[in-house]
């Protein structure tokens, strides 16, 4: 694997759109040729390289291509959109869009990440090692076809819009949320290390939450119905299981119903 | 000889009334009296031929002062201003025609900057969870010629939309609701015990905040999980929850109108997007309906627009000139302000001074400041601009969209007498627009 | 004087009955004329097919319940695979939207596809004014829209009563109140039905308090329609749409057409112009059975010539559903639990919209699909059955392109029904594997232009090459003579015009928007002495049951744009 | 000294605030209608608050001087409301949960007697807190 250094030399007046900053964008280019990629600051179309100084190399494919993010970049959105593969590494805090519709790969934040964290992704890995706001991993406005698959991983807290109209895959939240967990999920895992104020699993179709922490406001759509030994996140925990939205229509499998499940630890 | 001018639009709120009857002086040029109106549009028509009224635009001074410009001055102050911004906002139009809105899109398209309007903060969560979950709604006379239960949820018409019950809800004879409100059964939802839940059947005292808890609740009863719902649920006790849930499924023609209530506290698109969910349940067992109690007479009007233009009906994102982008939290106004995205903001028929929260107003005054509005408001006290401009419906007729998004046909009822109207000045503005880039590129 | 002529190109006009022979096309200040000075600006099309400007019978593209669908639908917008969806920037202005295209997009991508006159096919009369500001911001083609009549509080009381001079009076002034083109009807009284959450499944079923059924009301639409002598006929979508077995219900429908005759000046042969048939052709008494019905329906189509219909053709596409047909809207999304609205417009009519994914390897989907190309193959008169996919409810109108390539070549055909996880059940429930009739540019040109233009009664305007036409002409860069091998090229030609021009103008060159003239309102303004018994009805139901006041009801005449009046007289 | 208590605070369109807006926002009738915060009686009594006069009420975006009222549209215990506009927009915070819309309903704010401290004009406020208020 080859890496790109990219080291912040100016930062912008607004926000920068580093949608450019990709693997995939990145593989089998210069460094000049990268240095030349756009960025949007408002309705200016600038170079990469009006912001950034670039070093290494980066490899033939995305697979075979990191990028170093140096310098504050907390100015700056969509880190990694659509990416496929390879990794980009952060090591700031970064804006809004981290990973969003991301397939594949690894992005790593050492510090904050703003809202829309992975917006609707696929596949791959995103770490972010501080907080994250709110609408991790939840769809874009008005899809159905939120988070599919992949997993985030945030060391500190999150907002609300947690994995809203997700499908598959796996967000976990290692601090504190606020609320809307699962919200119109109709797939996928979603585990809170910490506290969640209320509305875990509202209108959920199918999905699985796990919290470790306690649930402020219950919704009354959720029913206990056992107490079950269960793995999460690699450590296995007591949990009363809760099924719902009770509120919501179920579908089918087998002649079954399924039920959305919440497993709050007892 | 006075003017008598009947069938008005009343450019107010989103009842968008119009049956107002206009007495106008004989010259044309001074509203002599209103009727059939309530307290608040009288005021805009009075307000419309007041000797106080700004007829010219206004340029901040060093000193601090504001000195009267003309129209082309102010128009090139503006396409200048708008040409050299990264990425300037345009936000507004609580009180504009959709002709004036129509071009206000040609000019953010062409300036490549941000066109955002007061649903931003108001009914633009309701706008989040129409994209989530789509809107069984009708027009009002449905209402008024069909429903036996109406539910107020987080709305106050009594004061926000004064001739709304009278009109088309709860006290009028309708086609098939020939008896009126003694038909009818109105429940209102509201953590106060307002002057609207003070003429309903029933007020349910709704936790502040926690309504998306009780639509979960009417949720579980319509879907056949009665027997698990808790004792209480968001302070409201089960047998009240019961109550209300059967006169819902019993309903002929239900409608559920809903406010600042749930779109201003916690969760926000999501207790519109739970309360559309009950409603589609609703509609298994019983016909129901919801719409949102919109509070400009016009304030759909920018929804419509944008979208047949964008396809987006707010928070647009017009930078990159090729396609547009909308996503709020990001694109929307006040969040735009909080994390300085944008340098030039253009305040049109709204006042962000006096409702924005105060630090967004300190963030966006830190850029070129543009006011176009008829009246002195806090925005315009604060702008480097201000424009006046014709009074929609007072000085200049238009198309409107009502609440219920009927396109309502206003006309004009005095003399403008020189002022601009929002349509005119904006095409001005992007024709001058449309000259700085044919020289820039 | 602006003058223009079109050289050596291959001429498809079955109006005037040239079928690809090389000829040139004369136009003058807008017109197509006889012949033209030697100063004529000359466009070269030899090699090239000509045809005349396409005109769209059956479309959503203006008016609340398709901006309703723009509105709800932001992921209609975003990114599909590495690019946002059919977003292009060809004209002035943005272009927004896959399915349910922004203004200026769908006339852009009209004119692209060598279309320049399409007909909305709904329009709620209290909403006219919101469809006229829609068709003043839509670039480059003409626009008529039809004013819903089917579920209309004031025609359902006179049809009841039989009253039918006063439903047509009514109508008239209805017309003029919208500036509307026509009558359309959709699901006669499912929709008043659907205000109290019924529904209309067959003909005889009776529309709840108004004690009238769907048959009565299609009747007695035929007959004001005839009695006014309006230049297109009753537009029809009939009860029970999309429901497995319910083509019975629709040779039920046609059959009441039965014994009328056109009665106009306008040259419309047809009594009903029954609309995406596709949706109205099924066999089958569950998902599991169903099937296509598309020979049976044909073989009665073919045989009654008071009727034209369109095909609605299915594209495959993640698209949006919407009609106003409010009881069915409410059925699919009962059934996909996508998100759905609804409006019910007071005295008048209903909608509903849903998102669709017509999912390719569901074998329901690929039966949809070869039923509309089976509708379309089985046709005998080419001049009675138009190429619609109903857009955006089957696809996008931007898949026309796509259609005309089925519909043109079987081996591509094959390879779609080949690609289909449901092949064999498709197979099963359908003929069009066995089909291999190809259709060619003549029927194709009759598909598209002609004969809807002349189903709308506008052959002497729309869709003809004959003098005295609007010149409106779409040149596909496609050899007549040697079609390509490769059916992708056939789509290809038909996606971007060579060049299309419109009145005259060339709007379209190499596939890129290069003017963009004026448009046009097209409606149609009966005279016909005034009747105080349907004026006083007006007044009343304006005064107890409306909310807008009747002198805001109309349509203010600044409020339409550029209108075009096709003139009625009715003694 | 009262102490200091946590309230949950709403704001609100009130018709005496939509005559008075449209009357102007600088004239008195908008400043009556508006500098108001209405609560429940009880709550009142426990800190210490008398009826018409005035307080201070501080949120975790600003403070700002209101007249104490006992609202005519009851609110519970906890709850209080100050009528939509330039003195509630004080306090409002402009957090919006990612959807643009701040958070106007549902807030916690802290509310003191300050019977001695002065209401401010809606254009003192709001020209004051950029910078521009010039006392004459």
């Amino acid at each position: 694997m080859e890496t790109v250094t990219m080291t912040l030399v100016q930062h912008p007046e607004l926000y920068l759109e580093c949608y450019s900053v990709t693997p995939d964008l990145f593989a089998g280019k210069s460094l000049a040729e990268i240095a030349d990629l756009p960025a949007h600051e408002g309705k200016i179309v600038w170079k990469l390289g009006d912001f950034f100084k670039f070093d290494g190399k980066s490899g033939a494919t995305a697979a075979e291509t990191r990028i170093i993010v140096n310098g504050d970049v907390h100015k700056m959105k969509r880190f990694g959109q659509q990416m496929t593969a390879g990794e980009i590494l952060i090591n700031s805090a970064a804006d809004m869009y981290v990973g969003c519709w991301m397939r594949g790969g690894k992005i790593t934040v050492k510090g904050n990440a703003d809202a829309f964290l992975g917006i609707a992704m696929e596949g791959g890995e995103i770490t972010v090692e501080g907080d994250a706001t709110n609408h991790v991993g939840s769809a874009y406005r008005g899809d159905w076809r939120g988070m599919s698959g992949g997993l985030i991983r945030v060391k500190g807290k999150a907002g609300n819009d947690i994995g809203t109209a997700m499908t598959g895959g796996t967000i976990i939240i290692e601090g504190d949320a606020f609320i809307h967990v699962l919200t119109h999920a109709d797939g996928g895992t979603v585990i809170i290390k910490g506290d969640v104020e209320g509305r875990v699993g509202g209108q959920m179709v199918k999905g699985d939450a796990y919290v470790l922490g306690k649930i402020l406001y219950p919704l009354p759509g959720f029913k206990k119905v056992a107490t079950v030994e269960k793995e999460c996140d690699g450590q296995t925990y007591t949990f009363d299981q809760y099924i719902g939205d009770l509120g919501e229509r179920k579908g089918k499998k087998k002649g079954e119903v399924i039920y959305g499940n919440i497993y709050l630890k007892a | 000889m006075p003017k008598v001018i009947e069938n008005v639009g009343c450019p107010y709120c989103g009842c968008s009334c119009d049956d107002v009857r206009v007495t106008v002086s004989d010259d044309g040029k001074k509203v002599l009296e209103v009727e059939n109106v309530c307290a608040i549009g009288t005021e805009i028509f009075k307000h419309g031929s007041s000797d106080h009224r700004i007829r010219k635009p206004r340029l901040r001074q060093p000193d601090g002062s504001m000195k009267d410009i003309t129209y082309e001055e102010a128009i090139e102050w503006t396409a200048q201003h708008l040409y050299k911004a990264k990425k300037p906002l345009m936000y507004g139009f609580g009180s504009t025609n959709c002709e004036g809105q129509a071009a206000a899109a040609r000019v953010m398209e062409t300036a490549g900057g941000m066109l955002d309007n007061c649903a931003t903060i108001c009914h633009g969560p309701s706008f989040l969870a129409i994209f989530d979950n789509g809107y069984p709604t009708c027009t009002l006379g449905e209402v008024k010629n069909r429903a036996d239960v109406i539910v107020y949820w987080g709305s106050n018409p009594a004061h926000a939309h004064p001739r709304h019950m009278s009109r088309y809800s709860i006290f009028p004879r309708g086609f098939f609701t020939g008896k009126g409100q003694k038909k009818r059964t109105v429940i209102v939802v509201d953590p106060r015990y307002t002057d609207t839940a003070n003429v309903a059947d029933i007020h349910l005292r709704v936790k502040q905040g926690h309504d998306y808890e009780l639509f979960d609740a009417f949720r579980m009863v319509v879907n056949g999980h009665a027997d698990d719902l808790p004792d209480v649920v968001a302070d409201v006790p089960k047998e009240q929850i019961l109550e209300v849930a059967e006169i819902m499924a019993n309903a002929r023609f239900g409608t559920t109108f809903f406010g600042m209530g749930l779109t201003h506290s916690d969760g926000r698109n999501h207790n519109i997007d739970i309360a559309i969910s009950l409603t589609r349940d609703l509609n298994k067992v019983a016909k129901w309906t919801i719409m949102a109690m919109r509070g400009h007479y016009n304030i759909a009007g920018p929804g419509v627009v944008w979208s047949w233009t964008f396809g987006f009906p707010y928070c647009l994102d017009l930078t990159k000139k090729n396609y547009a982008h909308m996503n709020p939290g990001e694109t929307s106004s006040v969040d735009m302000a909080m994390r300085d995205e944008v340098d030039m903001f253009i305040n049109i028929g709204t006042d962000a001074g006096a409702h924005f929260p105060i630090p967004a107003v300190q963030h966006l005054k830190k850029h070129p400041w543009v006011t176009i509005d008829p009246s002195i408001n806090m925005a315009s006290e604060i702008s480097d601009l201000h424009i006046p401009v014709c009074i929609c419906g007072v000085d200049v007729g238009g198309v409107v969209y009502r609440m219920d998004n009927v396109p309502i046909q206003f006309r004009q009822v005095i003399d403008p007498q020189g002022l601009l109207d929002d349509e005119t000045l904006l095409n001005k503005i992007a024709d001058r627009l449309d000259e700085l880039n044919a020289q820039g590129a | 004087m602006s003058e223009l002529i079109i050289k050596n190109g291959y001429v498809f006009d079955p109006i005037s009955g040239i079928k690809g022979d090389k000829a040139d096309i004369a136009i003058k200040d807008g017109k197509i004329v006889d012949k033209v000075s030697a100063k004529a600006k000359s466009i070269d099309a030899n090699g090239k097919t000509v045809m005349a400007g396409g005109v769209d019978i059956h479309t959503h593209v203006v008016g609340p319940k398709v901006n309703l669908g723009r509105e709800m639908r932001p992921e209609d917008k975003l990114f599909r695979g590495s690019v946002r969806g059919g977003i292009v920037k060809q004209g002035k202005r943005m272009e927004m939207g896959f399915s349910i295209p922004s203004t200026w997009k769908t006339g852009y991508s009209y004119a692209r596809l060598g279309y320049t006159y399409v007909n909305e096919a709904a329009m709620p009369p209290l909403m006219a004014p919101h469809v006229h500001e829609e068709i003043r911001d839509t670039p480059i083609i003409d626009i008529s829209a039809m004013p819903v009549f089917g579920n209309n509080w004031f025609c359902l009381e006179y049809l009841k009563n039989k009253e039918i001079e006063n439903n047509a009076a009514y109508i008239a002034w209805l017309l003029k109140a919208t500036y509307g083109v026509g009558i359309k009807c959709v699901n006669p009284g499912g929709t008043e039905a659907w205000a109290w959450g019924e529904n209309c499944v067959n003909i005889h079923d009776p529309v709840p308090y108004f004690d009238i059924t769907p048959a009565e009301i299609i009747k007695g639409l035929i007959e004001s329609n005839e009695y006014l002598g309006l230049p297109h006929s009753l537009h029809l979508h009939g009860n029970n749409l999309g429901n497995p077995g319910n083509y019975t219900d629709t040779l039920d429908t046609l059959k009441l057409a039965e014994g009328y005759k056109a009665k106009n000046k306008f040259g419309r042969t047809q009594v009903i112009h029954n609309t995406h048939l596709q949706f109205h052709s099924y066999k089958g008494n569950s998902w599991g059975t169903f099937g296509s019905a598309a020979k049976e329906v044909m073989d009665y189509v073919n045989k009654a010539d008071n009727i034209t219909i369109d095909l609605g053709c299915v594209t495959l596409d993640e698209t949006t559903t919407m009609t106003a047909d409010g009881p069915f809207e409410h059925h699919l999304q009962s059934l996909n639990h996508l998100k759905w609205a609804n409006c019910d417009v007071e005295l008048e009519t209903g909608s509903g919209i849903v998102p669709f994914v017509y999912d390719k390897d569901s074998a329901v989907v690929g039966i949809q699909w070869a039923t509309g190309l089976e509708l379309g193959l089985y046709a005998k008169d080419m001049m009675r059955v138009f190429i619609t996919t109903d857009h955006p409810n089957a696809g996008p109108f931007t898949r026309y392109p796509r259609i005309i390539k089925w519909l043109m070549s079987n081996k591509a055909r094959l390879a779609t029904l080949d690609s289909m996880k449901g092949k064999a059940k498709v197979i099963a429930a359908t003929d069009l594997a066995s089909m291999d009739r190809e259709l060619n540019l003549y029927e194709i040109a009759m598909m598209t232009r002609a004969g809807p233009a002349r189903a709308l009664g506008m052959s002497n305007m729309y869709g003809s090459l004959a003098a005295g036409a609007d010149a409106n002409i779409a040149i596909y860069d496609l050899d007549a003579k040697k079609l390509p091998t490769d059916p992708e090229l056939i789509e290809e030609a038909f996606s971007k015009t060579a060049y299309t021009i419109k009145e005259g103008v060339i709007v379209v060159q190499g596939g890129e928007i290069v003017a963009e003239p004026p448009n046009h309102t097209v409606w149609t303004k009966v005279t016909m002495p005034e009747n105080t018994q349907v004026m006083r009805d007006i007044k009343e139901k304006f005064t107890k049951s409306y909310t807008v006041n009747l002198e805001n009801y109309a349509v203010f005449d600044d409020h339409v744009y550029r209108p075009r009046a096709i003139e009625v007289d009715v003694a | 000294m009262a102490e200091k208590y946590i309230l949950n605070m709403i704001t609100q369109r009130a018709v005496e605030e939509g005559i008075a807006m449209e009357i102007g926002k600088t004239s008195p009738e908008y400043f009556d209608a508006c500098n108001i915060i209405e609560m429940n009686e009880q709550d009142m009594k426990k800190l210490g608050i008398l009826k018409n006069t005035n307080v201070r009420v501080t949120s975790e975006s600003g403070q700002v001087i209101v007249k104490a009222v006992v609202a005519r549209q009851t609110v519970y215990p906890g709850l209080c409301h100050i009528r939509q506009g330039v003195w509630a927009n004080q306090v409002v915070p402009p957090r919006t949960q990612s959807t643009g819309a701040p958070q106007y309903s549902g807030f916690p704010v802290t509310v003191e007697s300050a019977p001695e401290e002065k209401l401010k004009t809606a254009l003192q406020l709001v020209q004051g807190a950029v910078g521009m208020w010039k006392e004459v």
